[in-house]
């Protein structure tokens, strides 16, 4: 926890990134105003929101060290600064868990198959019409599976496809990258290879 | 058992023993067979659990016992009357087609041509499917925000502004002008030309009239506003007077006038 | 910054406060946790509700001191942590909103046209009726129009016409004046001087 105390970057060091003629940034005040606006914010933050934080012009590059910089201090906290697919974000730490859990009794809803694996066709496969998903799934789609992922905001339509009837097309969202943590759809874990699942299970695993 | 196959399982108690495995003789307390129901998919699913339960390799996919053990589980829910999705009856019949299809002579190799085994499109599918179900499993494993992590979220105090539109005199003045524009196309809407101080006054005397009671006359002038004051008030007058908004009266030849609006319904 | 680095209350100051035959509290874990949770909690924390985070039990002196050393450990920062009726929450510092607020996606809001031409023809034309701005603009007034005219108290009902179904007369209000910085309606451009802006629909705007 002490790295912030002895070791950030000094101001000369920081201020030498931004133009020459432009305002001279008070780091420990932009700081201070980053990890109050990320924490406040109930959406991750992009880069041009954070520069718009600060009345001097700021350099992506110099944003980036900056946030580097306020990860390091939550380094050893029960917070930490993630980025994701839109922008970046402070979370509690998974193994808070556990603890933050008690306070809530509630158990979050988990989401059925039938939801999880029309959700898994759309993000795998996407865009795909309702079709498409009935046609992989051997049955029919439920409105109901579809609503609760658009409610969500894990799926939307994106358009409609140039075919009979114009089905929508579906695909996933930034939201659902954000609540999964993740900062884009090649972060999703890699599909089980066709050749694999092949495989009969001659071999026993008693 | 494998893991692929542990997962398949419901994880549910029927009569007090937990329903891990099926039964191998195939019975099933109708109870149960409803959550079975309930727990597969549709029939791909049931034909992969089928599949990988009895070690049958999705690529030699042997139709007669399949389709035995699938008809098996049909006929059985059909007798407990379980509501049946029409997606098994169509499977039953797409595994018997292509059964029979299989014990058919296959026709003597006519030059170079392959003879596509009537296995093959229910294969693909079988195996897309199991791999969108497996997708689906590591998709759910992954942390969630507001199931396996929370969002940071602090307060902020904002000093809640609502922020109103702002309107200077030149939008008013493009408002009307667009409605001018349009006035012009549209002949029949006449926009006279018009002294906007006597509309002003004609508000005025409205709101001044709004008690409903008769006004002297004479109380409607402003003295102090000069002669250009009282004309355009007295303008507005009998342009009330002439939109029938206002009543005068006098009882009596040079007698006191009085003034009020006409039966207005006040709020 | 370096207080949490250099005096935090050691292990043992701290374990002693608690009972004696009591699980051994992690200082820093439990630090984590109450950090955790009163950061991702939309109410403020209750001594008992941060009492439940811990699996030994704490005693209330003890959680305020915790709450003192997390308090500090917030001393220079965006946000810091205070103590209101209900308990303990962050909050960002009053100083902070100017910055936070620049990231609202507030565009600066505009009246849509036609409550822009219903004012116009109220401001020229009062007093008149819904009726008689329709005739005007040719389309029907909508409630909503008005309604948010009549909200702004730019425009108030004064009466009604003596005429069937006994319409409402719409004038403007010194509120509109006001705002619009005129001591009076005459101050308005003149409609006379407006036409003449009007190009004649035939002759060419070269």
């Amino acid at each position: 926890m002490s790295e912030q105390a002895d070791s950030p970057l000094s101001e000369n060091q920081l201020t030498e990134v931004i133009a020459e003629d432009a305002p001279v940034v008070d780091v420990a005040q932009i700081l201070k105003i980053f990890e109050a606006a990320l924490m406040t914010s109930a959406e991750p933050l992009s880069f041009s929101e954070l520069k718009k934080l600060s009345d001097a012009p700021l350099e992506t590059r110099f944003v980036e060290e900056l946030l580097q910089q306020l990860a390091d201090k939550y380094a050893d906290s029960g917070i930490e600064l993630n980025r994701v697919a839109s922008g970046w974000r402070f979370r509690a730490r998974p193994e808070m868990q556990e603890y933050i859990g008690r306070l809530d009794p509630q158990k979050p809803a988990r989401y059925s198959r039938a939801v999880m694996e029309t959700l898994a066709i759309i993000a795998y496969r996407q865009p795909v019409t309702r079709g498409d998903i009935e046609e992989i799934r051997g049955v029919v789609v439920s409105t109901q599976v579809l609503k609760t992922l658009e409610s969500r905001a894990w799926v939307e339509s994106i358009g409609t496809r140039d075919s009979p009837g114009k089905p929508a097309l579906y695909a996933t969202t930034q939201q659902l990258l954000d609540d999964l943590n993740l900062r884009s759809l090649s972060e999703l874990p890699a599909l089980a290879e066709m050749e694999n699942l092949l495989e009969p299970n001659h071999q026993e695993t008693n | 058992m494998s893991q692929a196959e542990l997962q398949l399982i419901p994880r549910a108690l029927i009569h007090g023993e937990p329903l891990l495995e099926m039964p191998s003789d195939l019975y099933i307390p109708p109870d149960a067979l409803e959550l079975v129901l309930e727990t597969f998919q549709g029939p791909l699913d049931l034909l992969l659990y089928l599949i990988r339960k009895h070690n049958l390799d999705v690529l030699d996919i042997p139709m007669a016992q399949l389709t035995q053990q699938y008809m098996t589980y049909i006929e059985l829910m059909q007798r407990n009357r379980l509501e049946l999705a029409a997606e098994y009856l169509l499977m039953a019949a797409v595994l018997i087609e292509i059964k029979s299809r299989m014990l058919l002579p296959r026709p003597p190799k006519a030059g170079e041509e392959e003879v596509e085994d009537p296995r093959a499109e229910l294969m693909r599918r079988l195996l897309e499917y199991e791999q969108m179900k497996l997708a689906a499993q590591r998709l759910n494993e992954l942390p969630q925000a507001g199931r396996d992590f929370e969002l940071v979220q602090v307060l902020i105090e904002r000093t809640v502004v609502e922020r109103l539109p702002n309107v200077s005199v030149d939008d008013l003045r493009v408002a009307w002008l667009t409605l001018l524009t349009r006035a012009r196309v549209n002949a029949h809407h006449k926009v006279r030309r018009e002294e906007l101080s006597v509309r002003e006054q004609m508000t005025r005397l409205l709101r001044q009239l709004r008690h409903g009671e008769f006004e002297l006359f004479e109380n409607l002038f402003d003295q102090a506003g000069g002669v250009p004051q009282l004309v355009v008030t007295f303008i507005a007058v009998l342009e009330l007077a002439k939109e029938t908004l206002i009543e005068i009266t006098q009882t009596e030849t040079l007698g006191n006038i009085y003034v009020r609006t006409s039966r207005l319904t006040l709020e």
